[in-house]
């Protein structure tokens, strides 16, 4: 029983491990910022700004990969520069998520890419959903079949099959 | 020719223990005319409305009667324990399920052929030019219904709460029978050209084979020890 | 030759052991009688032995033949006779017994079908539905049609119980004819003064196991 | 004690070691080291769990069909435990795969179901393994259990692929498939987690049903040795 619990335990370990990384890995690379919170720090280093294409400010060739509109956060827009390949996802009133920097001096952002608005929920949602019902079934299953073996050498039935004569006087 | 003959008797004893009691088609035909009642409630049809869905709502009624009627088939022979002597007698398994096979299909036949000008009746339903195409479509399915029915009939009846376990494991199974019967009625009934749904009764035509094999092979594991 | 030979049959249900190690041979022109409270397992070795169900362990023979491995001939030489009747309900007397001889893949004459039906006392009542039989009706119907199968191994399950005086008499004689032929029987009932009559040997089973018992005890002791 | 159970029992570590290595490395290339998908952005990653788990339902259903086979062919009840043990595991994976299915077809179609050719056939599946499942509790003889089960997980498994092929027909016949991932090949960066997540979870299936397998034979071994004591004392007091 204790070897049960102790690999269990190393499996509990590893697991909590996996999804620290992966927190983290969510946390440095992939999370999003507003623009108010741009405007508000003037980051220096490559970030991702998630916010709304504002209606009637689009212009440039997309093309060629060359655009300037205003991005909307909640209450603030961000001006933005955008030159890259040629978006595909582009378009007034949508949502999106530039790749790039933010230049002080011009008080614009510079956008290299595009990137479609992603939803961790979904993602973890299925990650929990599929694994979780997994472990715990096989827990609770292996839980079992240690127990089943206790009560077998325990009790006065253990005894092997050729072994059990039955009386019959 | 003994395999034949028990496929002969079987079949005999079935149709001639029917036409004293009368119970099974007359229950399968009254509850029949039940569903299509409920239907005719349950969705306002106009003529438009009722092209669309009549394939599936006579399926429906024919799918429910036929397990009706798969549920008897084998629950009769518990009186008397009369399973018990089946399953000791000497003869071939497979020809009593073709047997039964067969006089599942005639019983349920016979109730699809009294039902369907009901149908034609109430719906207005405009079928005399594809009629031999239908009556075909309707031989196929109820074939198949009957080939793998009468298998779970034996074996549920073998088990507690069975009338809930037939439908429960049987739908499931025929689904391919039911999507190829009502594409291949709607078919018809819309006067497409036969090449339009060929394919369905192809489809039928392959589950029948299939499945005929197969549960000839099974019937043996279910009425053995 | 042995009519019955069984090997250490036993029988599981979940947690129940019906029949444990049973070991019992029958010959050929032999009646064995078997005995038993309610409930110990007199009716499941009957089946295991009507190849009805399986043994969970141990094997047994008719006649020679394994009762698992070769099902089909050995269907054809036994015969159970038991609670239920084995009649259609819709059918007519004679017809039940047609239906009953094709499956055994017997034909026999009508004459002869009709003998036997009047030996029994139903001949009167051929054409009438089993389903207005009365329950020794149907025990002398089916008693009809063993009767014309003559099995070589007969397998009696309370076979005294519903039937009047006149046909227990019938059904002694057809044991006893059974016998004669070199066939094996094995019944099982609570009647322990008929079957000491036919029986030559007798057993008690208390569950689920068999222990022999002399024959003068059936007239002392009371087994059930 | 049986000698394939002590077996089982000295080699099952082994499926479960690898299972986890397998899955843990699978999930660290699946959650964070391989790239988002073109088309799909970062909601590609479900596949990583979604499709292993629909690959190994159809493995555990396709043991079960083998072990009912040759439960039929030699009345063996430790493979009969076998079966049940495989229909059981069968049906948590399908429903699973169905699961985190629904969770992908939200971002990805924009609803939560729709009647696919494939979700349909799963879920036909599901249902007919439910029935098995559902089949076992209702009788008593384990013979007659195991047998009339065996006979349902075939006539199942035969009738698996017709149902997928009446549904495909059905579905192309009322609207184009937009929504096959069929054409879209996969690039080696998204096939290699993916590879690595299917074989652990092929071994993790392999693992559970032997755990699991286990289970229920101790269960009925547990069962037959309670009823014998059981029968020794009736015995006893009737001779007394």
């Amino acid at each position: 029983m204790t070897a049960f619990y102790l690999r269990w335990g190393i499996l509990v370990v590893g697991a909590t491990i996996l999804v620290v990384l992966t927190y983290r890995n969510y946390e440095e690379n992939l999370a999003t910022m507003t623009p108010e919170q741009v405007l508000a720090n003037s980051p220096t280093e490559e970030i991702r700004v998630k916010g709304l294409v504002r209606g009637g400010t689009l212009r440039g060739e997309l093309e060629e990969g060359r655009a300037s509109f205003d991005l909307a956060g909640e209450k603030d827009t961000l001006p933005v520069q955008y030159e890259g390949p040629p978006p595909e996802n582009l378009r007034e009133l949508k949502t999106l998520i530039l790749i790039g920097k933010w230049k002080t001096p011009t008080r614009t952002f510079q956008a290299r890419e595009m990137a479609l608005v992603t939803n961790y929920g979904f993602v973890m949602g299925a990650y929990i959903v599929g694994l979780i019902p997994l472990a715990l079934f096989l827990f609770f299953m292996g839980r079992k079949v240690c127990l089943l073996y206790d009560e077998i050498k325990q009790s006065t039935l253990y005894q092997s099959e050729s072994d059990t004569h039955v009386d019959s006087r | 020719m003994t395999f034949l003959k028990v496929i002969r008797w079987m079949v005999w004893k079935d149709l001639i223990s029917e036409v004293r009691s009368r119970e099974t088609i007359s229950s399968m035909f009254f509850f029949a005319l039940i569903v299509i009642l409920v239907f005719s409630f349950s969705f306002s049809m106009d003529q438009q409305a009722a092209r669309e869905l009549i394939a599936g709502i006579i399926w429906v009624a024919f799918v429910f009667t036929g397990i009706i009627g798969l549920g008897r088939s084998f629950s009769v022979e518990l009186q008397n324990d009369c399973l018990e002597f089946l399953q000791m007698s000497p003869a071939s398994k497979g020809a009593m399920y073709l047997g039964k096979v067969m006089a599942n299909l005639i019983f349920m036949l016979t109730v699809e052929i009294i039902l369907f000008p009901m149908f034609v009746i109430f719906f207005n339903l405009d079928v005399i030019e594809e009629i031999h195409i239908l009556l075909l479509i309707f031989f196929l399915a109820t074939f198949g219904l009957s080939a793998v029915g009468t298998l779970f009939s034996a074996l549920t009846v073998q088990i507690r709460a069975r009338e809930v376990m037939l439908p429960i494991l049987l739908l499931p199974l025929v689904v391919p029978v039911m999507i190829a019967a009502v594409e291949a009625t709607k078919g018809a009934l819309n006067g497409d050209p036969l090449a339009g749904y060929w394919q369905w009764l192809e489809l039928l035509a392959i589950f029948n084979v299939v499945f005929t094999v197969v549960s000839f092979w099974m019937f043996e594991f279910v009425m053995d020890s | 030759m042995i009519a019955i030979s069984g090997q250490e049959i036993s029988k599981t249900y979940g947690y129940y052991q019906v029949l444990r190690e049973v070991n019992l041979e029958v010959g050929c022109g032999e009646c064995y009688a078997l005995f038993g409270p309610n409930g110990a397992g007199k009716t499941t070795l009957l089946r295991i032995l009507a190849t009805l169900q399986r043994p969970t362990t141990g094997r047994f023979e008719i006649l020679g033949r394994d009762g698992v491995k070769e099902r089909d001939t050995v269907r054809a030489t036994l015969l159970l006779l038991a609670h239920g009747c084995h009649l259609y309900e819709d059918l007519n007397a004679w017809e039940n017994v047609q239906f009953a001889l094709a499956l055994r893949g017997l034909s026999l004459a009508q004459r002869q079908v009709k003998a036997v039906l009047d030996r029994v006392a139903i001949g009167a009542f051929a054409d009438m539905k089993v389903r207005f039989f009365s329950a020794g009706m149907k025990k002398r119907l089916a008693l009809a049609k063993a009767m014309l199968a003559q099995p070589k191994v007969l397998l009696l399950d309370e076979p005294f119980s519903t039937l009047d005086k006149a046909g227990i008499e019938i059904l002694k004689q057809f044991i006893l004819e059974t016998l004669a032929r070199g066939g094996g029987v094995l019944m099982a009932t609570h009647n322990q003064e008929k079957a000491a009559e036919v029986a030559k040997r007798a057993g008690v089973l208390s569950h689920g196991a068999l222990k022999p018992v002399p024959l003068q005890d059936l007239k002392t002791h009371d087994f059930s | 004690m049986n000698k394939v159970i002590r077996r089982i029992q000295r080699y099952q570590g082994w499926f479960g070691a690898g299972a986890a290595g397998c899955l843990l490395v699978g999930l660290y290339l699946g959650l964070i080291a391989s790239p988002p998908d073109y088309y799909q952005g970062e909601v590609v990653r479900i596949m990583y769990i979604h499709v292993p788990l629909a690959h190994t339902s159809l493995l555990a259903y396709t043991v079960l069909f083998g072990g009912s086979v040759w439960y039929l062919w030699k009345r063996d009840p430790l493979v009969d435990n076998m079966c049940h043990a495989a229909a059981g595991l069968s049906a948590v994976f399908t429903s699973l795969a169905l699961f985190t299915g629904m969770i992908w077809g939200k971002p990805t179609w924009n609803t939560w179901w729709t009647w696919d050719a494939r979700l349909t056939s799963f879920t036909v599946l599901l249902l007919i393994l439910i029935g098995y499942l559902m089949l076992r509790t209702f009788i008593d003889d384990p013979e007659r259990e195991a047998r009339f089960a065996a006979v349902v997980a075939i006539i199942g498994f035969v009738d698996l692929p017709i149902v997928h092929f009446s549904v495909e027909w059905w579905r192309t016949l009322h609207q184009p498939q937009s929504f096959s991932l069929r054409g879209v090949s996969i690039s080696s960066d998204l096939l290699f987690p993916l590879i690595m997540m299917s074989i652990g979870m092929s071994l993790l299936f392999t693992y559970m049903l032997l755990v699991r397998t286990q289970m229920l034979y101790l269960t009925n071994l547990l069962h037959a040795k309670k009823g014998r004591l059981l029968g020794q004392f009736h015995l006893s007091k009737a001779d007394s």
